[in-house]
């Protein structure tokens, strides 16, 4: 790799400007997606796109982990937990506090100038690329940095991450305090409760499919909700197919109706 | 620099307090009779200091000084002048009274859990009050006053607060709400003054470079130190409002009624006796002795507010329903009497101020305390519900009514002395003022012998029937108040010795000279 | 020598502490004691007049410094004593009468159960009484001066169960103060025109002052006497003062505390005399309250308020002549030594008379009474004689002596004064004919005693015996004994006094006299007097005397029923001062919690209305929060950009 | 072209990101958006490094991304324990900082 010089070359120009827009739309589209999902993922796009400039600024390590660490472990965790929180699960871009939106965007607005004006006003024409330091290798570099000058930010983080992971474990685990209920006191809650003695309806009776998310159908044709985990309920992810069911049924019946009228005509021909 | 006197006397009370919050709260009694013997103890060491202050001698005396925030020019820096001395006597001599006079007023109700330690606050409180009011009277340093001047509501705030008055017209809840309003009030009022006070002093500190008020003093005689005509009126009015709030001087007078209507009656003269007394002594060494220019330029204004509070509060106090607030507004009139002397700026006024200062306090202690003695006796402060006492408890009414004529100043009797003093200093230069103040006379004599006679005199009310006289414990206190009485009235000359050259001084500072009378008649 | 006048001052002070401090163990003996303190100082005061007596008329002036009192810068006070004639006179008047009183209450107060306080209050007020005559400068005169009106007060009240004898205490103290307010104004005007305010210095170097001042102090000094004397317009407390004990009414109402007045502005003669228009109206004062007082006892049925009216009108005669200079002063003090003996006198007989009569006080419902208590009816029909200025008896002498002397201060305002003199003795003659009439003669017309509380001067002093017909006695010694001793004053006095001028010498060096020569000559002057005097008991024998009196006061004429008012003097009070008095206070109450108070209260309130309203700035969103905390990072790195000087 | 543009499309992102912050009531889009900020962040750093001509823009920009990553994992597994005890993501149903 030639040590970059001071001005970019032109196909960095070009590389700037494409991958810049798309980096900006991808901020853009994630703060304003409706679904979770959709932001992550543009805002994954962001980074490979963020990861790409690195290397165009030569700090090949850099975005080399850009890509490792962020695109791949940390946007992942946010998947994970999006589907946690459920995917689908679209949340109103209607703002509920008033004015908010507005300072929002006018302290956007004003803040952004600021920085520009600011990064205007700091006349920085005179770029001295890496080409020295990357001479010797720049892993290299970055190791004697990290190992010698900034030895000491560079343990506290890593205790910082430690921590961080120990901490997350504690927020999230439960331990369970109680015995669990056997299967017998489940039975006598159940029959103190009166609520749904019978264990709850299986999916898909009746219907056409059992997958999990179609609900069973009940005696006249109208769905079990109860057939249904919660959680598809919450996410509104159920797929109502009574409707369907009882056109079927229907049908079925004109076709049995059919048969039997020709055997009644069949008995009189017989006398 | 020798023996540390002054600081002795300061911190003897102070660490009585300390000493009396820590005792056990079984130990109750061990509480009073402790706070008692330390209040005596600080009585003995003013005595002390009051021997070894010589009148003639230097303007202060007995003086300690040392660093304190060096880069600010604070200096822990105290001594004593004559004002000083009579003052830190009158409230070492008071405050056992007090302590005497509110020996059950602190005690737990029975409902009260076994650990709850009123009664050991109540004596602390009061002697850690002692010990600040001293120290304000010593300090010749003005930030130093200044700490203690502010740091001395806090336990104010909390006796007036905490230890109501039990007889209350009205539930508990009543009570308790009027009494933190009174508390409250009291607490912003100072505050509001304390604040600009601060704001004076800093710009003082800007001024003049230091702290110290004997400095500061000296060099504006000397002339070295020359302040901006605006800049100096504005210190003045800095200091005046604080201390006008302080003692209180129409229109800023409202905190008074309720706080003293609502505190205990050995609260209520801690506060009109003892307390308010730092604002008219602080005028007299601050305001006149920091800005003797702007003190001129303001006469006018403060006598007329002078005048208006005697009037006013003697009008007032004719007004009232209720002995402890018809005693609040007497006091208002007093204090205008006071103020007038002090910016009459003639050595019979000021002269007279200072013994106002004094006399009042004993004055306003006996009625007070009397009054708080009626009043525990029958359960109510308003003057309807008395009728007849006199004949049902002949030495109270009779303490009572010297209280009272000590209060109209009754010749013989030492507020006499103070008040025709103040009058005569005030007509001396101005004559108008003079004798409109003297209605002050009449309007004292009506709403005192009004007391009287609705409470006193008339057929025996059922309610008082059975009230028991006197007891020994309080006849003990009331006594000793009217011996002083009767005998600062008949021979004042030994206050009058200490505290002339003082005047003297004060006078000098605001370069005033007494008119000299028209006819020089051979005396 | 002149230490003893401390003592004069100092006996009955001593009482009075011992008395009053002493408790119950003294209720046994504690009036003697006061009686016998009381007849020391008279004692001294006879002692120092005799060897007063063995000196030259110029030397005779006695000076005794105790203490410097009041030692301030400029501003000398001492309690130091005059003694001179004029002193002496009031020594002597006052220990003696108040000795003589001491002992008639003896009697008087037998059945009181504070017997031992009263005896305790008069001791005190012989005290201050002594005090005011014997100061040598007039703040410690002041000191004496509101003694004797704290004793007068503590008296008048002495039944404070008594509402109404509560409030007339009030009142006398209240009325007294504005007269105080008069003399503390008048000392600070010495003080600011003399430097000092002793007698001497003071009255030696009148001359190099101006004589507005002059008349400035002279009138305040006149208000004071007015306070004190219940002179015209400050006289409306005597009447009521008449609730006091009767040996109170006769000590400190009719013979001693009264007569400060004169005493200050005959002390004050120099003062006066440099000051015409200041005398004028002091003459004047005199001869309005004269007219007044006498004609309020014509119309007064209560015998005690009656003798209070005649009170009035005698201290008006002393005026009327203290403010005639030079010519009246002499006479005017020894009226008020012949009047002190027969007013006193009459009190006392007024006091014996109600303790016969179960303390009724109305003279309509006495009569008849002289054939039951002979001794009462001789002293007090001496007394008659010499108020009424029957010839040859003392109040001849001395008011004889003012009438010629305001007629013989010249001018038309010579005749008026004269002429309103002339009248007075006359209607003097008619009301106390009028007293001795319906009191001693004519058929009884005694009524059953009221009820205790309903008596309407109850003196709980005398058993009642509610219900029953009053069977009148005569009054047991201590009682009587005083009586007659002052009826031997009252008879002989006047004429001892007037034995070639000997009390007027006496005075001279003092008051500095001077005959004063009457236009029409002093014999046509005394004849008029007599003439006017028996104008008036004819009246007054033709209305009382020949007719009987009806029990129930008739209606009387719009006068009478006025004069029965005090002449509306306390209705204008009540209307002008009292009510006007109450509803300025009512209102500055509510002014100071409404707007005084109102004001702070307010800015409060807004206070807290205003965070409440910032409050809402806190709802607890973070988002909000962070727009805040964003804003506020986009104003700092404004504010450092624009620091950074663009 | 002048590298200087980085650092603009750096300033654009992060306020981009801020409005975000800002805007969604989602803690997740939430973290996304401050992820967003810091990562401009990091783009500065590194244009910075590459105009000074030394690593140490980019050490930090590493720091950066070890202290990102500490803080999502903490910020998401509190987003977890929330959701799982108010079933929801939202911001604004935590509004208990009120007075």
């Amino acid at each position: 790799m030639s040590a970059l010089a001071a001005a970019a070359s032109t196909g960095e120009a070009v590389q700037f400007w494409v991958l810049g827009t798309i980096a900006v739309i991808g901020a853009l589209c994630t703060i304003l997606m409706k679904k979770a999902v959709h932001s992550a993922l543009c805002l994954a796009g962001t980074m490979i796109v963020l990861a790409v400039f690195y290397l165009a600024n030569g700090a090949y390590f850099l975005g080399v982990v850009q890509v490792v660490v962020y695109t791949g472990a940390i946007m992942m965790l946010f998947l994970f937990v999006v589907m946690l929180v459920g995917v689908t699960a679209a949340d109103s871009l209607k703002e509920t506090l008033k004015g908010q939106r507005w300072l929002a965007v006018l302290c956007g607005l004003g803040f952004g100038i600021l920085l520009i004006s600011g990064i205007r006003h700091a006349q920085l024409n005179h770029f001295n690329g890496l080409g020295r330091v990357n001479a010797g290798g720049q892993v290299e570099g970055l190791a004697e940095l990290i190992f010698t000058k900034y030895v000491f930010a560079f343990e506290i983080t890593g205790a910082l991450l430690i921590t961080a992971a120990v901490g997350a474990m504690v927020l999230t685990h439960r331990e369970r305090t109680e015995r669990a209920a056997t299967q017998r006191e489940l039975a006598e809650r159940r029959v103190r409760e009166g609520v749904q003695l019978p264990p709850l309806p299986a999916p898909g009776v009746y219907a056409r499919h059992n997958a999990v998310d179609v609900p069973g159908l009940l005696p006249d044709g109208t769905p079990a909700e109860l057939s249904v985990s919660r959680t598809l309920r919450a996410r509104g992810q159920v797929r109502d197919v009574s409707g369907q069911a009882l056109e079927d049924l229907k049908a079925l019946e004109q076709a049995s109706a059919e048969r039997l009228g020709r055997d009644n005509s069949r008995e009189e021909a017989s006398k | 620099m020798g023996f540390p006197l002054l600081t002795l006397t300061a911190v003897v009370p102070a660490a009585g307090a300390v000493l009396t919050a820590a005792v056990p709260a079984a130990r109750r009694t061990a509480a009073k009779w402790l706070a008692l013997l330390v209040s005596l103890a600080t009585l003995a060491l003013a005595v002390l200091v009051a021997v070894r202050f010589e009148p003639g001698g230097a303007r202060y005396q007995l003086t300690e000084s040392h660093w304190w925030i060096k880069d600010f020019g604070v200096r822990y820096a105290l001594g004593v002048d004559g004002i000083g001395v009579a003052l830190i006597v009158l409230t070492a001599l008071l405050v056992p009274f007090v302590i005497a006079a509110g020996w059950h007023d602190a005690d737990p109700l029975e409902t009260a859990s076994k650990r709850w330690r009123p009664t050991q606050g109540f004596f602390a409180l009061i002697l850690a009050v002692e010990a600040m009011v001293i120290i304000s009277f010593e300090a010749t340093d003005v930030f130093l006053f200044y700490i203690f001047f502010e740091a001395m509501l806090i336990p104010m705030y909390f006796l007036i607060g905490g230890f109501g008055d039990r007889a209350h017209s009205g539930s508990d809840e009543n009570a308790a709400a009027q009494r933190s309003y009174a508390a409250v009030k009291f607490l912003l009022y100072n505050l509001v003054g304390g604040l600009i006070m601060l704001a004076a002093v800093i710009g003082l500190y800007v001024v003049a470079g230091n702290f110290s008020l004997v400095e500061i003093a000296d060099a504006r005689a000397a002339g070295k130190l020359d302040m901006a005509t605006n800049t100096e009126r504005l210190l003045f009015l800095g200091f005046f409002f604080a201390f006008a709030v302080k003692a209180p001087l129409w229109p800023l007078h409202t905190w008074l009624p309720n706080a003293m209507g609502e505190a205990t009656a050995p609260v209520a003269v801690l506060i009109t006796a003892v307390v308010d007394k730092v604002g008219t002594f602080a005028m007299l060494r601050f305001c006149l002795g920091l800005f003797p220019e702007a003190s001129k330029w303001a006469t006018p204004v403060i006598l007329v507010l002078a005048l208006i509070s005697i009037v006013y509060g003697a009008l007032l106090a004719v007004g009232q329903r209720d002995i402890k607030r018809l005693v609040a507004y007497a006091s208002i009139s007093h204090f205008g009497f006071i103020v007038l002397g002090i910016f009459a700026m003639t050595s019979q006024g000021q002269s007279g101020a200072t013994l106002y200062m004094v006399n009042h306090g004993l004055s306003t202690a006996a009625l007070m305390l009397v009054a708080g003695f009626l009043i525990s006796r029958r359960g109510s402060r308003l003057i309807a519900d008395y009728g007849g006492v006199q004949k049902v408890a002949p030495v109270l009414a009779g303490t009572f009514l010297i209280g009272g004529l000590a209060t109209l100043s009754l010749p013989g009797l030492a507020p006499f002395v103070s008040e025709f003093l103040v009058l005569v200093g005030t007509f001396a230069r101005y004559p108008v003022v003079g004798i409109v103040a003297t209605f002050g006379i009449v309007l004292a004599a009506l709403y005192t012998l009004v007391l009287y006679q609705r409470t006193m005199t008339g057929p025996v009310k059922e309610e008082v029937s059975g009230m028991p006289d006197l007891r020994l414990r309080e006849l003990l206190v009331v006594a000793p108040l009217i011996v002083l009485l009767i005998g600062l009235g008949v021979y004042p000359k030994p206050l009058t010795e200490i505290v002339n050259p003082a005047v003297e001084h004060t006078l000098s500072d605001v370069k005033q000279k007494d008119p000299a009378p028209e006819v020089e008649a051979a005396k | 020598m002149e230490n003893l006048i401390a003592l004069l001052v100092a006996a009955p002070l001593l009482g009075a502490a011992v008395l009053l401090c002493g408790g119950r163990r003294l209720d046994k003996t504690g009036h003697w004691l006061g009686t016998l303190l009381a007849a020391v100082s008279f004692g001294i005061g006879a002692v120092l007049f005799a060897d007063m007596l063995g000196k030259g008329a110029e030397d005779r002036a006695l000076h005794q410094k105790l203490f410097s009192w009041i030692p301030v810068e400029g501003f000398q006070a001492d309690v130091a004593f005059q003694l001179d004639q004029l002193s002496m006179t009031f020594v002597l008047l006052i220990s003696g009468v108040g000795t003589l009183i001491h002992l008639y209450s003896v009697g008087y107060m037998e059945h009181d159960e504070r017997r031992r306080r009263f005896f305790g209050y008069l001791n005190l007020f012989l005290a201050a009484m002594l005090l005011l005559v014997l100061a040598d400068n007039y703040l410690l005169l002041y000191v004496g001066w509101e003694g004797v009106g704290l004793a007068s007060y503590l008296l008048i009240g002495f039944w404070q169960h008594k509402p109404s004898a509560a409030t007339a205490a009030k009142k006398a103290f209240l009325v007294n103060r504005v007269g105080d307010m008069g003399l503390s104004i008048a000392i600070m005007l010495m003080f600011t025109t003399f430097g000092t305010f002793a007698f001497g210095p003071v009255l030696s170097s009148v001359g190099e002052t101006s004589e507005g001042t002059l008349t400035a102090i002279g009138l305040m000094l006149l208000l004071a006497a007015c306070g004190k004397s219940a002179q015209v317009p400050l006289q409306s407390w005597l009447g009521d003062a008449m609730e006091g004990p009767t040996p109170v009414s006769a000590l400190i109402h009719a013979a001693t505390m009264v007569t400060a007045g004169v005493y200050l502005i005959v002390r004050s003669g120099a003062i006066f005399n440099a000051s015409p228009d200041a005398q004028l109206v002091v003459a004047i004062v005199g001869a309005v309250t004269l007219l007044f007082g006498a004609i309020v006892g014509c119309a007064k049925d209560d015998i005690k308020k009656a003798l209070a009216g005649s009170t009035m009108s005698q201290i008006g005669y002393m005026v009327l002549a203290a403010g005639l200079g030079p010519i009246g002063y002499a006479f005017a003090i020894m009226h008020l030594v012949t009047h002190g003996f027969f007013k006193a006198g009459l009190f006392l007989g007024a006091g014996s008379v109600m303790h016969a009569m179960n303390d009724e006080v109305d003279m309509r419902k006495y009569g008849g009474l002289r054939r039951y208590m002979p001794v009462t009816f001789a002293t007090f029909g001496l007394g008659y004689l010499a108020i009424i200025g029957f010839p040859g008896l003392s109040g001849f002498w001395s008011k004889d002596k003012i009438i010629e002397a305001a007629f013989a201060k010249g001018g038309t305002e010579g005749w008026i004064l004269g002429g309103v003199a002339l009248l007075g003795a006359a209607i003097t003659a008619f009301y106390m004919t009028r007293v001795m009439l319906m009191t001693f003669f004519g058929e009884k017309r005694w009524q059953p005693a009221p009820d205790a509380d309903t008596a309407p001067s109850a003196e709980p002093a005398a058993e009642h015996r509610a219900g029953e017909l009053p069977h009148p006695h005569e009054s047991p010694k201590t009682m009587t004994i005083p009586m007659i001793v002052l009826a031997f004053g009252s008879v002989f006095a006047g004429g001892l006094f007037s034995l070639n001028e000997s009390f007027v010498k006496w005075l001279e060096p003092v008051t500095s006299f001077e005959h004063g020569h009457p236009p029409i000559g002093a014999a046509a002057v005394t004849g008029a007097t007599v003439v006017a005097l028996i104008a008036g008991v004819g009246i007054a024998y033709a209305m009382y005397g020949r007719r009987p009196v009806p029990v129930v006061a008739p209606r009387g004429s719009v006068l009478t029923r006025a004069a029965r008012r005090d002449l509306l003097q306390d209705d204008f009070n009540h209307v002008v001062l009292v009510r006007g008095g109450e509803h300025l206070t009512r209102s500055l109450v509510y002014v100071d919690h409404s707007l005084v108070d109102g004001v702070v209260n307010g800015t409060a309130a807004s206070v807290g209305g205003l965070s409440g309203r910032l409050r809402k700035l806190q709802n607890g969103y973070a988002r909000s929060y962070a727009v805040s905390m964003f804003g506020g990072t986009a104003v700092l790195i404004a504010a450092t950009l624009l620091m950074r000087g663009v | 072209m002048n590298p200087v543009n980085y650092l603009y499309l750096a300033a654009l992102l992060f306020t981009i990101g801020a409005a975000g912050v800002l805007i969604r009531r989602n803690a997740i889009v939430l973290f996304m958006c401050v992820e967003l900020m810091l990562n401009a962040c990091n783009l500065a750093f590194v244009t910075f490094s590459r105009m000074h001509g030394n690593l140490d823009g980019q050490i930090i920009a590493f720091f950066t991304m070890v202290v990102a990553a500490a803080e999502v994992v903490v910020g998401l597994a509190i987003i977890v324990s929330l959701f799982r005890t108010r079933h929801s993501a939202s911001v604004d149903d935590a509004s208990l900082m009120k007075l």
